[in-house]
């Protein structure tokens, strides 16, 4: 069965191609086919795990075939089925089957629909291959394809402009990460001359690359996780993101796309770990954005939005746990989070398919309304303010002890001052949302459960949510899973794990007691700490920033240079140029009529002249332009004579 | 016993021999026999179209039910000379305002590839000028600079009607050469060999006894090859139905307006010349080049051969004087989305067929 | 004397040079296709002499060749229709006509 | 008489080519210089035939003659009107045009003569078809696929940019 692994991306984008060309004529316009495949890869995938599990199979598992050949260069596409890659393959193809069956409700009456789910088929067909592929080349593709189809999917709806400009946002935001990640690859090619993913490593095994080298090659393989998975810098796109209809927000904003980056660290960790301070440096990015994040969240009043800063301060935690050496546990926490997170899009877009309106303060005493909703939802916020037993619990105490164990104790304070805001931020939300009076009443009266289609998938995912941690917990498991040599994780003391745990129940008790209580106290409070609320609701002006430094400078230098094109160009080379020659001729105009007759073909030939001069900077004149060419032509064949051409 | 191959050659090395034991080079004795090869093959492709012309005004004057001509000769059979002198002799105009150079050199770039083309045609055993590994692409290829002859004549008439002529003949030749070279393409298949010569060996011998081994007896692939070969010739000649080009009642005759006398005389002999050259390849294609089935051994291939050639040039003549002309739109239509498409269509049942006996 | 390599290739270098000189000069597009055009086949010439030359036993060279072939279709085929769209909007094929870019 | 020949027809071929291309990038008559072309490139169909590549002579004379001349043809008699051939053809910057010409086909000539002097062959030339074509779908089956899309892609570019603007939509 491994031999068949490559089909577990092939048949979702074989699907998306079908669905595209000939959905009009497929069971549900397509839909069925995506899900179709994407359940068939899941059953690879799950057999492939159980072969893992009753040993049949040693991991790592290499599978290449040769692909195309540059002088000396052999470049090969093949499948690299280890620890990680199996995990995330397991759970991308079932989370993204899932959420194709969420979608056949969600978007049933949505335009474009056989489109949609060809898109989300060549989304998921391109993180398998991401996440299968045994070199960067192969992952660098799969990386650009979710890419494009992330643009496409969150300006899917694009006859609204904030649609289009988030799909715009992103897609250059994440470009812009993408450039340093290009820069690495060509970098890992120029020093190691090899993109496969086993002889890199066996390369640092040896030793053959400087602890300098590896750490350039890690700070540019980083930026593109910074750009992919919404890390501080260039996180200004995720929430912006949330224009897309909500599945894809679950798909790709949750459960893979953003994994896509944190992925990418943990593919490349030899390097980070040859160069300490690389470590270093991620370590405090994901730290940061964990908090910085998860402030803002606790200000925000769309739904969506709240999730996605939570979705970026998660994230953050995991980079964090990877970058003090918390290998398995940054990778746990990934595996894990893609489950509840996706639960919790998905919950969150049943509840914005029923009241039709994502700001949380117009919903309220949904649980009476929409109880399959409400007990999902609520086993997903538990799995993330990490309760203890649920799937979160687990994979956060790790990162915490991971960051102790490791001596980052500001780190390990930071984390716990972002379980208690995310155990803020989410108690607030499901409070507002689900619980106290209804406050606004013809919403809630026409609010109503959503559809099986929908219902099943959040069921299916409530049970990973709450249940992973347990299977997965335990040393030995994830060692298999995650292994990673030269790393040693230490043992932390328990209490560790236990102020971790406090700080979320923390959290827990004031949001619910802030927000079950009378909510003018929360209004009273909002006006106290006015400042910082404003700072807060305006995400701490970082878009507004970018707005300055960035983009209106560009602009001006823009409006700048065309000015200079037009004034000093133009009117003093062009114009200045004919204003002269006119001059001269006027001159010799006045000559010809008092004193000279012979002088004026002098004249006018000079005002030829300047004039030619004048028109040579810049002609339009593609022959002339060709000449040059020519000139460099000659030239360079001179040079070869004079220096090579002595045999 | 009849076969001219072995005779001619015996004779052309008895010159040989005693050209060079008389004391001539070697070089020299070299081009002088070639010299003799291309005397030979050009008074032939020369002569050739007197006769034809000659074919086609009793054709005609028989389907017309009248005798065509009569005066010149018993049954008129010097007609085609007296026309051919006549033309020697007429006045040599060239029109005020067109481009000279190109108005003379016009017929002459349409007529001189008829005679390179007859260089590879196997016209019997023993009988082929030059035996070419890629006789067939050589024939085509060479064929095509006669397009460049009739735009030139197009362009150097200084003539809006010839230019149009012109334009609309090149239109059809290059359209038509398409579907002529792919419905060869089986043949091609088939044989695997470009060389007419090894075709036609090829087509020697017979299927259950009766029916001979030649590429149209090929069940469906053969008849349709040879039917779109035979309509894309027919075009490739400017023949009725398709004379598009030289539509006398629409063009004023097309891009031969302006030429009278000895040219004129060129450009016809083209024409009939490139009839004879179409139906000698729709022989050694198709018809078994001078396979003479059971009465082979009778009958010397050249004269099998040559009689099969006259056969289909007078399938050339029963068209001209049966079918109206197409108008210019339908030409093209008729090209590209009929005789394409089922050229193509051959090529993949030619490939199945010889995937199928493998 | 016998034809040594370098004869053809110091041929196929003078046709070079002159379809240079034509891409440089010419007023006409279309001249400017043609002297392309001669450039294209001095190329395949130094191609199939070297395939001759140097690899007499392969043909690769000739291959290449056949592809050059079917590029130059291409790009007169195209570079033809865009001279023929040009020609309908400004009625010129003069180069120094096309200067809608110029500064 | 084997090694002379060659040699000779070599030289008129040689010449007759330098000769046609000098009359396609210098003639008036636009027209002229296509035709000009299209007997340099007959030409140079000879020189392959004498190189030995049969198949790629015939293909040359196929494609370049019968097609790509034709049709460079065609666009020249809807093109061009009718004193054309009196207007100057050479534009302003031809003295640099021809010095840069030259240097270039001087330095070429330069470095061939000093490369590739006396590099003589002498296998018989066999027929190439058959290889051509084993090759083109063998070994170079994905260039081959690829150059029939280039193909592909420039008809129906030709096509586009034939029609009327009316008829885009």
């Amino acid at each position: 069965m491994v031999d068949y692994a490559y089909l577990i991306p092939l048949l979702p984008f074989a699907a998306a191609i079908l669905i595209f060309f000939f959905g009009r004529w497929l069971p549900i316009k397509g839909a069925a086919l995506g899900i179709l495949a994407c359940l068939t890869s899941f059953g690879i995938s799950i057999d492939l795990l159980m072969q893992v599990m009753d040993g049949t199979l040693k991991l790592p598992h290499e599978i290449h075939y040769p692909w195309f050949d540059v002088g000396l260069f052999q470049f090969e596409w093949g499948v690299l089925l280890d620890g990680p890659s199996l995990v995330l393959i397991v759970a991308v193809s079932g989370i993204s089957a899932l959420i194709q069956i969420y979608s056949v409700g969600y978007m049933h009456d949505a335009p474009r629909f056989k489109r949609f789910f060809s898109y989300l088929s060549l989304f998921t067909a391109a993180m398998l291959a991401l996440v299968l592929a045994n070199n960067y080349l192969q992952f660098f593709i799969g990386w650009e394809i979710m890419g494009a189809c992330s643009y496409f999917l969150i300006s899917f709806e694009f006859e609204r402009d904030a649609a289009g400009a988030a799909g715009n946002k992103a897609f250059l935001t994440t470009r812009l990460g993408d450039l340093g990640f290009y820069a690495g690859l060509l970098t890992i090619f120029f020093v190691i001359g090899t993109f496969n993913f086993t002889q890199i490593q066996s390369h640092l095994h040896d030793g053959n690359v400087s602890t300098h080298m590896s750490m350039i090659i890690a700070l540019l393989l980083f930026c593109g996780t910074v750009g992919k998975s919404a890390q501080f810098p260039l996180h200004v796109w995720l929430p912006d993101a949330m224009e897309g209809p909500t599945p894809v927000s679950a798909l790709i904003h949750a459960a893979t796309m953003v994994a896509a980056g944190v992925f990418l660290v943990a593919r490349s960790y030899g390097f980070f770990l040859q160069a300490p301070q690389a470590l270093e440096v991620v370590a405090w990015v994901g730290g940061f954005t964990a908090i910085f994040a998860a402030t803002i969240a606790v200000t925000a009043d769309d739904i969506k939005k709240i999730l996605a800063y939570s979705t970026i301060s998660q994230l953050g935690y995991m980079i964090m746990g990877l970058g003090v050496g918390g290998y398995s546990a940054g990778l746990f926490h990934l595996t894990t989070h893609a489950a509840f997170k996706a639960l919790l899009f998905l919950g969150a877009g049943s509840i914005i398919h029923s009241v039709h309106t994502n700001d949380i303060w117009k919903m309220g005493s949904l649980s009476k309304q929409m109880p399959a909703t409400f007990w999902t939802f609520l086993s997903g916020t538990l799995a993330l303010v990490a309760f203890w037993g649920t799937s979160g619990y687990f994979s956060k105490e790790m990162i915490l002890g991971a960051a102790y164990s490791s001596n980052h104790i500001l780190l390990y304070i930071i984390g716990c001052a972002g379980a208690f805001l995310t155990s803020f931020y989410m108690t607030r939300a499901f409070s507002l949302v689900f619980l106290g009076e209804p406050r606004e009443r013809d919403r809630f009266a026409h609010a109503h459960e959503s559809p099986w289609s929908m219902i099943i998938p959040l069921m299916c995912l409530a049970v990973p949510a709450l249940g992973l941690g347990w299977l997965m917990h335990d040393p030995e498991t994830l060692a298999r899973f995650f292994p990673m040599e030269g790393l040693k994780e230490v043992a932390e003391p328990r209490w560790v794990g236990l102020v971790g745990l406090g700080s979320g129940l923390l959290g827990l008790v004031v949001g619910g007691a802030l927000y079950l209580g009378s909510l003018t106290f929360v209004g009273q409070l909002a006006a106290i700490f006015a400042p910082i609320n404003k700072l807060l609701k305006n995400k701490y002006y970082v878009d507004e920033l970018y707005w300055a430094v960035f983009v209106r400078p560009t602009g001006k230098l823009a409006q700048a240079l065309s000015w200079f094109d037009f004034n000093v160009v133009d009117r003093i080379f062009v114009d200045g140029f004919g204003w002269l020659a006119t001059l001269w001729s006027k001159i010799q105009s006045w000559f010809d009529d008092h004193i000279v007759d012979g002088l004026v073909n002098g004249g006018g030939w000079s005002a030829e002249a300047l004039g030619d001069m004048a028109r040579r900077v810049q002609n339009g004149f593609v022959q002339n332009y060709l000449l040059v060419i020519t000139m460099t032509l000659v030239a360079m064949l001179m040079a070869m004579e004079t220096f090579v051409g002595k045999h | 016993m009849l076969e001219l191959g072995p005779l001619l050659s015996r004779a052309f090395q008895a010159l040989q021999s005693w050209v060079i034991l008389h004391g001539v080079p070697p070089l020299a004795a070299w081009i002088l026999a070639k010299a003799i090869q291309v005397g030979v093959l050009v008074l032939l492709v020369s002569l050739v179209p007197m006769v034809l012309v000659y074919a086609e005004r009793k054709v005609a004057g028989f389907m017309q039910a009248r005798l065509g001509p009569m005066n010149v000769g018993p049954y008129g059979i010097f007609q085609t000379l007296a026309d051919g002198v006549k033309l020697i002799f007429k006045e040599d105009i060239i029109p005020v305002g067109s481009d000279r150079l190109m108005h003379i050199m016009a017929p002459m770039v349409v007529v001189s590839p008829v005679f390179v083309c007859f260089a590879p045609v196997p016209f019997g055993k023993g009988l082929i000028p030059i035996d070419l590994d890629i006789s067939v692409l050589f024939i085509f290829a060479i064929s095509g600079i006669s397009t460049i002859g009739v735009l030139m004549a197009g362009w150097g008439s200084g003539n809006k009607f010839s230019m149009l002529g012109g334009l609309r003949g090149a239109a059809q030749l290059v359209s038509y050469e398409i579907p002529r070279v792919l419905s060869v393409v089986p043949v091609l298949m088939v044989y695997g060999t470009l060389s007419l010569k090894s075709i036609a060996m090829g087509q020697v011998g017979l299927w259950h006894g009766f029916l001979p081994k030649w590429f149209i007896f090929y069940p469906f692939i053969g008849q349709l090859a040879f039917v779109i070969f035979l309509i894309a010739s027919v075009a490739e000649t400017n023949r009725t139905p398709f004379d598009i080009p030289e539509a006398e009642s629409e063009l004023v005759a097309g891009f031969h307006t302006e030429f009278s006398g000895l040219k004129f005389a060129l450009l016809f002999l083209a024409e009939y010349a490139y009839v004879f050259l179409s139906s000698a390849m729709a022989v050694a294609l198709f018809f078994g080049g001078g396979d003479g089935f059971t009465l082979g051994g009778w009958i010397p291939s050249w004269f099998w051969f040559l009689g099969k050639t006259f056969a289909i040039v007078f399938l050339f003549l029963w068209f001209r004087w049966t079918f109206p002309r197409l108008r210019v739109d339908q030409l093209m239509q008729f090209c590209w989305k009929f005789l394409l498409p089922w050229s193509i269509v051959n090529v993949g049942l030619t490939g199945l067929m010889i995937l199928l006996r493998k | 004397m016998t034809l040594s390599l370098h004869h053809f290739l110091m041929l196929s270098a003078i046709i070079f040079g002159i379809g240079v000189y034509g891409a440089l000069t010419r007023r006409n597009v279309l001249g400017i296709l043609m002297s392309i055009e001669l450039m294209f086949n001095a190329a395949t010439i130094n191609i199939v002499a070297f395939n001759h030359f140097l690899y007499p036993d392969k043909v690769w060279g000739q291959g290449v060749v056949i592809f050059v072939m079917t590029l130059a279709a291409a790009e007169a085929v195209v570079g033809l229709s865009l001279v023929l769209a040009i020609y309908r909007n400004i009625k010129s094929v003069y180069t120094e006509k096309l200067n809608l870019l110029h500064g | 008489m084997e090694r002379t020949l060659p040699t000779l027809i070599f030289a008129c071929m040689a010449i007759l080519l330098i000769g046609l291309s000098l009359i396609v990038v210098t003639a008036r008559s636009v027209f002229r210089g296509a035709v000009a072309l299209t007997a340099a490139l007959g030409v140079v169909a000879a020189l392959f035939a004498l190189l030995g590549a049969d198949f790629v002579a015939a293909s040359q004379l196929l494609i370049y003659v019968g097609g790509i001349m034709i049709i460079m043809l065609f666009v020249i008699m809807l093109s061009q009107r009718p004193l054309d051939h009196l207007d100057r053809q050479t534009n302003e910057q031809w003295v640099w045009g021809a010095f840069f010409a030259l240097a270039i086909s001087c330095a070429l000539i330069m470095q061939f003569r000093a490369v590739y002097r006396g590099v003589f062959v002498t296998t018989v030339a066999t027929p190439t078809t058959a290889s051509i074509g084993r090759l083109l779908l063998g070994d170079m089956v994905v260039p081959f696929e690829a150059v029939s899309l280039v193909l592909l892609a420039a008809l129906v570019g030709a096509v586009y940019f034939g029609l009327d603007g009316k008829d885009r939509t």
